[in-house]
């Protein structure tokens, strides 16, 4: 059984990098979208795996818990159905010609690479490890994000390239320092960087390192977090990549790097001395949500404005976890799902209307429910959902973060409340004009399938009614953990 | 039997009003022309012209509609209602417990709000010019009479038109500053709710400031007399509330045998007269007001009522 | 450990510290690239007795790879690029110079004060390599935030990195030392010939410039 | 199986029907089908709530569902209070179901109605039994979410989807003031069962910070001044059916809401938050028929008058909440009986007028009273029925709408007996201010139908007008007869709502059916009285007699001729008093102070052929002084931070490396 079990993880990391030498030596184009679609769903059902299976003993380098088993799940399932709305979608870019064949093999092989990457970040329990898996996941999106070699493409790719080498820089030198502070006590060597090993004897750790470091991994993993003001590189890198690969930026590798900050979290406040990382964390998170809010006014560019979402609600993630306790953890974890889910809806949907309009222009999208209302609906469920209103998932951990500061802080609250507020009046601003009004840019229907976007939208949906109690549980659990 | 006695005074106040009325009239009208050293008709002019209008036939707009047939009737009963509701020579009838005072003021509201309509309904800028003006001067004396209903509620502790009367008649009033501003805020919206000189000329036609008459412009014949009819009830009306309220002598409560009752009318009717001459000098005495200084003759009548209401408050420390 | 050993480590790692100093004073881009081929030697120096007192024979890889790589060939193709670019005769300091210096300077005060509140029974030749490493991090930041040219960004970001490493192997017993300078030498390959193929001076034009022209249309 | 899991089928149903209506909306047999099952449904939930009444109306029966929050799961539960409000919202959703299936079908677009529709009703529904903060907000944002939607549905139209745009984002403005509220009262234990609520009594400050947060949440649903300025824009923008139900309906669910925290789950209330709700009441009153009377848009005036009644309601709420706190309970008993009874009363003639309007706008396609007039003469069913709902919403006996005010007079005469001398003075005078709204607002109905029914006609429009289909007929005729009813038997509705003030605030009014002649007295018949049923009766006789006598004694003859105007005829329709003009003299009494209005009039010089004219600026003084500067804040504030997105890398590199330092400064302070 363990046997078995220890092959579930050894089969989310493998599958990946199998079918990335795969894709990378196929001849035949045509065949690699569907491959890259089987191999993610196999990752899918290995992971799903580890529900049933039991779990490894953690060992030096892989570990898999409560805290990141939902994680993995999350990506694995959204890295799915990315691949198989990223099938249309480059099908399209083909005719168009945007995309070459040879683009496509190294687009597909890349993105393997990238669920790798972020796979391998996730049950990783060696933080060195761990900070090589996030930086390789981070540079096969640089790659990608390049990809259209356009002016603008290769501008935002170089934009994430130095931004994230030096956000790689601060992490690692956190991660030395971590290293260092844990040494004298775990002793040289490998021991001394495995985070399970870590938490146990954190209490003992040289409190002023440790806060020293949490400073660095802070920055560094903030960068990949896009928390503002290190977000410099988000906004572009989504706008100019490929709409699958914004998809993924915002619904996995964001949460790949607020998961290393958590677990990094975790340490800290397992030694009292040291700084508490929940101020920190709290100030940044109202930095970018109330930042990110006010510049989703000014935006032209669709997919600009939902990339700025994204750092709101990033921003609203980590101020959950920043304020920590049962209720804001269970908020803060929802919260994150659900925005994965959704942004990436969101995006499939941006995907297909830039493609049927030819445009990612706000203003010259228009009248989207009366031109493709299958299209334009989807559209507002999302908007709707992503802007925290009922009865979708993200309404209920607003719910819990908003209320539960309100009663412990209400000072926090106030600035809380006022970022939403002006949040949502600027996506609802734009979505009245984009699905409203006299239709307006090209009529063609859509030829790809709606299922990966409405069964995201439904997942939300019916979180935000129902919630299985064995998932709640866990949460609670999780959230427990999280202190 | 006692009930059937109550009946018979109620049906009794019901029509000596309607009958009172057009004397009324007719007196005031009397009194003012012998005060500006003119014979003037007779006293029973009004009834002559009632009959008069009521056998003539009705002249309508073409494009009058059945509201503008209607409204006449429903003006007269609402206003008929009202007057008849209002204690004159007894209190505490057989009915007078089925409205308050501010039903009273209400039921006339609704006259004024048909009448508004009527005046509206041919289409002529008169009839608009007449509701318009009718109704901004309503939006003002309204809430000063509700002012008024409230002090004399302060001090009677009810809106009951008998029990305020009974109350006001017993010793244990006195004189107070505030029921003297209240006695003036009512008159001054008598004054304005019954269309009378400085507010409106009851007596004038093709003037651009005339409210009332402007409104009923249209009317004719049996129509015509129904509204003037209301109209006479209106002034009564008030009166009969001035004094009720303000000089409740020789009010008999309606249980009171005939002898007594008897009493009651005859010092009802020397009220009238009194109140009558009164109407008629201050008329004589003054001038029309430009329209739009209506609101601030109302406005002050406001003002007093309110602080009249205030006074009370500081003279009975409540 | 005995006085000597410890005191040539420091002597290195200082050194370095003050070779960061020196490129923060060069306005030229040669004499950038060459302090820097310097700073590069001073820590292969370093690495290399790190290297021999910890007996951790890999590290010495790190050193060759911080020898030839960034003491050589780095220096060399970025002469080259600089050449082809015509940039050579810029004076591309954003800040003045006597600013920046206070600037380093402060930043140097910082990490000394941040490590010497560290507890001292931690390893003293640890605690006094993390101090020089966090100024020479900090002053490789500052050079590249002071610097208008793609490639002194580039090169601060070299020696910032160079400060890393100097932390890595300053770690006694720290895995993944020698996997990490390579990983890093690969990107900074990459950098450099991303700037050698963009043709990068200092940036591209932003894309939503468009954007900064508000429009009244859409005001509420 | 309980009534409440009973009653909560039907939202249930309601939601099937809305899914299905997206289905079939293409269909043409939709239109008929989904308002049927509407109209079905809501009778249904009606006749089970009448049934519960009836039986035992004191009994409180509660379930939860495994839904919603988690560990809290989705309370719903049934009391007095929900109970009487099931009523008002099904009473009114069935009778609009009935009017839609005729109105439904001249909608354009039915597939952006349909769907909608019995989801809006069943957000409804389910506000008025959600038990906890969780579900309530949930249900209270679908509500909002779906009415959105509705108004939506004419989106084409620019002005439309401002306000929905307004709309929904006052909605969630208000949803996060309740939310904040809820937050209070459930603590940071996160108690956000309404149950666990009631027990938990907060301390002063966290109260006063409710009731506030309440009236910034329901008030802005409710359209309380200054809070209001979406809702003229939002109600009239929606399809007529819907405009009724938002203005008729859900406004009466936010003053639930309202009742429900602050009348129920917040304890004892403080003496000043009787002034502040009775103020706030007033205010709200006088301008929002201010804003009716000076406008010319027939649904639009009457969505401002909504705004009266909801500040008539409030003020009596306010006046039951400085009542209680001074623990007289029987006069807070008059004051919020009085306040339920308006909500109902309001309820009744406000759907009847904007089915009015409908039918108008349907008939004619106009809602500019400008260009209406003489529609008497087209539309004689319609103008019946519409004076019936015009007399009974200007306060007019005996209808409905005077029953209720009367009341809160009754209510504010007994305000003397108060200790405090802050509401001794306060009370009389938004007393004059009610006074005031209620005469403002006869005049603004004398106008909306003066001008839209009577006179001529001023636009050809009109000319080819005809009477509506018999589904809205009936349904107006319905809501007139509930009118007189309500006016002339007021003692039943007042006794019907006995329980609810006994529930809430600790006592009833005097049993009214027992009276003699079904008269109602608030307090003692030698006080007070009034007996709708007489004065109606009385006033009929009368008119009767009257009209017998004379076509008994006097002439019966009648000559049509052109109107006499004093001679003077006006030429052209053209010519006759428009809505505007009709204004003009309150508005030079009220303007000045209340729209900063300026009028005026250029008279060209003599002998000059050019017409004189008469300039009238008004401000909406709400929208200048609280809207106008946040937006531009807000646009301030992205101007400044837009530059953030065009920096170089370099500054880029600059603000991390900023970031950076000031951190290991914060550390480097650390103590």
């Amino acid at each position: 059984m363990s046997a078995f079990s220890f092959d579930a993880v050894a089969a989310i990391l493998f599958i990946p990098a199998a079918a990335a030498a795969i894709l990378a030596a196929l001849p035949n184009y045509k065949m690699t979208a569907l491959v890259n679609v089987i191999a993610s769903l196999l990752t899918l059902l290995a992971a799903l795996s580890l529900f049933v299976t039991e779990r490894p003993a953690p060992g030096q380098y892989l570990l898999v818990d409560d805290l990141n088993i939902v994680f993995i799940v999350l990506n694995t399932f959204v890295g799915f159905t990315t691949s198989v709305f990223s099938a249309s979608y480059i099908a399209h870019e083909l005719d168009t010609g945007r995309l070459t064949a040879p683009n496509l093999r190294f687009y597909h092989a890349m993105y393997q690479i990238m669920m790798f990457g972020m796979n391998l970040a996730f049950v990783s329990n060696n933080i060195g490890l761990m900070w090589v898996a996030v930086e390789l996941a981070t540079l096969t999106t640089v790659l990608m994000v390049g990809i259209y070699r356009t002016h603008e493409a290769l501008e935002a790719a170089w934009k994430y390239f130095i931004l994230g080498s030096v956000g790689i820089a601060l992490a690692l030198f956190g991660t030395i320092l971590v290293y260092m502070a844990a040494q004298p006590v775990v002793g040289e060597g490998t021991n001394a960087m495995v985070w399970s090993v870590l938490i146990e004897k954190a209490a003992r750790f040289d409190p002023a390192l440790l806060s020293v470091a949490f400073i660095f991994l802070l920055l560094g993993y903030g960068t990949k977090v896009g928390l503002a003001p290190l977000h410099a590189w988000l906004p572009d890198a989504h706008a100019e990549g490929p709409t699958p690969i914004s998809a993924v930026l915002s619904g996995l590798l964001l949460n790949v790097a607020l998961y290393a900050l958590l677990r990094f979290k975790l340490l800290l406040a397992a030694s009292p001395e040291a700084i508490g990382p929940g101020p920190l964390m709290v100030t940044m998170g109202l930095t970018s949500l109330i930042f990110a809010a006010f510049m989703l006014y000014r935006r032209r560019d669709i997919k600009r404005l939902f990339a700025y979402s994204s750092i709101e609600h990033m921003g609203i993630i980590v101020f959950a976890f920043g304020m920590g306790g049962p209720l804001a953890n269970f908020a803060g974890l929802l919260h994150m799902v659900m925005h994965s889910l959704t942004k990436s809806a969101i995006f499939f949907a941006v995907g297909h209307i830039a493609q049927v309009k030819g445009t990612q222009r706000i203003s010259e999208i228009r009248g989207l429910t009366e031109s493709h209302p299958g299209l334009g609906w989807a559209l507002v469920i999302g908007v709707v959902a992503i802007a925290g209103l009922p009865p979708l998932g993200i309404f209920m951990s607003e719910f819990l973060v908003v209320s539960s500061t309100f009663a412990r802080h209400p000072w926090l609250a106030i600035p809380l409340v006022f970022g939403l507020l002006i949040a949502f009046g600027a996506l609802l601003l734009r979505l009245t004009g984009v699905a409203f009004g006299e239709p307006r840019g090209g009529m063609a229907p859509v030829e790809a399938s709606y299922v990966p976007m409405y069964s995201h939208l439904a997942l939300v949906f019916a979180a935000g009614i129902y919630l299985p109690a064995p998932l709640v549980a866990w949460f609670q659990h999780v959230a427990g953990i999280l202190g | 039997m006692a009930v059937i006695f109550e009946l018979a005074v109620q049906g009794a106040q019901m029509f000596s009003v309607l009958l009172l009325a057009p004397l009324l009239i007719g007196f005031v009208r009397k009194v003012k022309a012998r005060l500006v050293r003119r014979q003037g008709p007779s006293v029973i002019q009004p009834y002559r012209d009632l009959a008069r209008l009521m056998r003539k036939e009705v002249v309508l707009a073409d494009n009058a509609s059945w509201l503008f047939r209607v409204t006449p009737y429903l003006i007269f009963a609402a206003t008929w209602v009202a007057a008849a509701l209002v204690p004159t020579f007894a209190t505490g009838l057989e009915f007078s417990w089925a409205a308050d005072l501010i039903v009273i003021v209400a039921l006339l509201g609704s006259a004024r709000f048909f009448q508004a309509l009527a005046g509206m309904d041919v289409g002529t800028s008169f009839g608009g010019i007449g509701a318009s003006r009718e109704v901004m001067i309503a939006s003002l004396a309204e809430p000063a009479m509700l002012l008024i209903v409230f002090s004399l509620a302060l001090v009677a502790g009810a809106t009951q038109l008998s029990t305020v009367a009974a109350f006001m008649g017993s010793p244990e009033v006195g004189l107070r500053v505030s029921l003297g501003m209240s006695l003036i805020a009512l008159v001054m919206v008598a004054i304005a709710e019954n269309a009378r000189i400085p507010v409106d000329n009851p007596a004038t036609h093709l003037e651009l400031t005339m409210v009332h008459e402007a409104m009923i412009l249209e009317y004719s014949g049996r129509h015509l007399a129904m509204i003037e009819l209301a109209s006479f009830l209106k002034l009564l009306l008030y009166m009969s509330l001035i004094s009720c309220v303000f000089l409740p002598w020789g009010l008999e409560s309606a249980g009171a045998g005939p002898k007594s009752l008897a009493v009651g009318a005859a010092a009802y009717l020397g009220k009238l007269a009194v109140l009558a001459i009164l109407l008629a000098v201050f008329e004589t005495a003054v001038a029309k007001m430009r329209v739009f200084r209506v609101p601030d003759f109302l406005g002050a009548a406001l003002m007093l009522a309110l602080l009249g209401t205030l006074l009370l408050f500081v003279s009975r420390s409540l | 450990m005995n006085g000597l050993t410890f005191d040539i480590a420091h002597l290195l790692a200082g050194s370095l510290v003050l070779i960061s100093f020196m490129m923060l004073y060069q306005d030229r881009l040669f004499a950038l690239i060459n302090v820097f081929a310097l700073h590069a030697v001073v820590l292969a120096l370093s690495v290399a007795w790190q290297a021999y007192i910890q007996d951790a024979h890999h590290l010495y890889i790190t050193a060759a790879i911080a020898l030839v790589f960034k003491a050589i060939v780095i220096p060399v193709g970025l002469h080259r690029i600089i050449q082809r670019l015509g940039i050579h005769r810029d004076i591309e300091t954003a800040v003045g110079i006597g600013p920046t210096m206070l600037a380093g300077i402060g930043l140097v005060t910082l990490s000394m004060v941040l490590m010497l509140r560290v507890t001292p029974e931690a390893d003293p030749l640890a605690r006094e390599d993390l101090a020089f490493a966090l100024s020479i991090i900090l002053l490789g930041l500052l050079v590249m935030v002071t610097r208008r040219n793609a490639v002194s960004q580039v090169v601060g970001f070299m020696s910032l990195e160079n400060g890393l490493v100097l932390a890595a192997t300053g770690a006694k017993g720290m895995p993944l030392v020698v996997e990490i300078s390579v990983a890093f030498s690969i990107l900074i390959a990459f950098i450099v010939i991303g700037v050698f193929l963009f043709r990068i001076r200092e940036r591209f034009d932003s894309v939503d410039i468009g954007a900064l022209d508000d429009y009244r249309g859409e005001r509420r | 199986m309980s009534t409440v899991a009973l009653l909560l089928c039907g939202p249930a149903a309601l939601l099937a029907t809305a899914i299905l209506a997206a289905a079939i909306s293409r269909l043409a047999a939709a239109t008929r089908l989904v308002y049927g099952a509407a109209l079905f449904i809501s009778a249904a939930l009606l006749a089970t709530v009448a049934g519960h009444l009836a039986g035992n109306p004191g009994e409180v029966s509660a379930v939860t569902l495994p839904l919603g929050l988690p560990w809290t799961g989705a309370r719903f539960r049934l009391d007095g209070l929900s109970a009487f409000f099931l009523v008002v919202v099904n009473l009114g959703g069935s009778i609009t179901s009935l009017y839609g299936l005729g109105y439904g079908r001249h909608e354009a677009t039915p597939r952006r109605v349909l769907p909608f529709y019995p989801a809006f009703l069943a957000g409804m529904n389910l506000v008025v039994l959600a038990n906890d903060a969780f579900s309530f907000l949930l249900c209270w944002e679908f509500m909002s979410l779906a009415s959105w939607a509705l108004v939506m549905a004419h989106h084409r139209d620019e002005a439309n989807r401002r306000a929905g745009y307004i709309y929904l984002v006052m909605a969630s403005f208000g949803t996060l003031a309740l939310l904040l509220a809820f937050g209070l009262l459930a603590g940071p234990a996160g108690t956000y069962a309404f149950d666990a609520m009631r027990t938990a009594h907060p301390g002063p400050f966290a109260a006063g910070a409710v009731l506030v947060l309440m009236l910034l949440g329901a008030g802005s649903k409710a359209g309380l001044v200054p809070l209001h300025a979406w809702l003229p824009l939002a109600h009239p923008a929606a399809p007529s059916h819907v405009s009724a139900l938002m203005s008729g309906i859900m406004t009466k669910v936010a003053i639930y809401g309202f009742i429900r925290v602050v009348f129920d789950l917040l304890g004892e209330p403080a003496w000043w938050s009787g002034v502040a709700v009775i103020l706030i009441g007033g205010v709200t009153a006088v301008l929002g028929i201010l804003h009716a009377l000076m406008e010319k848009d027939l649904k639009r005036l009457l969505a401002y008058s909504t705004i009266e009644n909801i500040g008539v309601i409030f003020a009596s709420l306010g006046l039951a909440l400085a009542f209680k706190a001074n623990a007289m309970p029987s006069a807070a008993a008059l004051a919020f009986t009085a306040a339920l009874f308006h909500v109902l009363n309001h309820s009744f003639f406000k759907s009847l007028l904007f089915f009015g309007a409908g039918a108008v706008l349907t008939a004619t396609g106009e809602r500019d009273m400008e260009k209406l007039g003489g529609l008497i003469h087209r539309l004689p069913v319609t103008s019946f029925v519409f004076l019936v709902g015009c007399v009974s919403i200007s306060a007019l006996p005996p209808f409905n709408g005077f029953a209720s005010e009367w009341l809160v007079f009754q209510a504010i005469l007994r305000s003397p007996e108060l200790p405090q001398w802050g509401l001794k003075v306060i009370v009389p005078a938004v007393g004059g201010m009610l006074a005031l709204s209620a005469a403002l607002a006869a005049a603004c109905f004398v106008k909306a139908f003066g001008i839209t029914f009577l006179g001529r006609a001023r636009s050809a429009a009109v000319e080819r007008a005809h009477e509506v289909d018999r589904w809205s007929l009936a349904a107006m005729a319905v809501l007139a007869a509930f009118c007189l009813l309500a006016g002339i038997l007021p003692g039943f509705v007042i006794d019907g709502l006995s329980p609810v003030a006994l529930s809430l605030v600790g006592d009833r009014m005097p049993v009214q059916i027992a009276e003699p002649w079904l008269s109602i007295v608030p307090i003692a018949e030698s006080r007070s009285s009034y007996n709708g049923l007489l004065v109606f009766a009385f006033i009929t006789i009368s008119a009767s007699l009257a009209a017998f006598f004379i076509h008994r004694f006097a002439s019966h003859a009648v000559r049509r001729g052109i109107a006499w105007g004093c001679g003077f005829v006006d030429a052209v329709p053209a010519a006759q008093y428009t809505a505007v003009s009709f204004a003009q003299p309150i508005r030079r009494v009220f303007g000045g102070f209340a729209f900063r209005a300026r009028e005026t009039v250029d008279i060209p010089a003599p002998g000059a052929l050019e017409p004189a004219r008469l300039k009238v600026d008004m401000h909406d003084l709400a929208w200048e002084i609280f809207y106008q500067p946040i937006t531009g804040a807000i646009d301030f504030a992205t101007e400044r931070l837009n530059h953030l997105q065009f920096l170089t890398i370099r500054r880029y590199l600059t603000l991390v490396f900023l970031y950076l330092v000031i951190l290991l400064l914060v550390l480097a302070l650390w103590p």
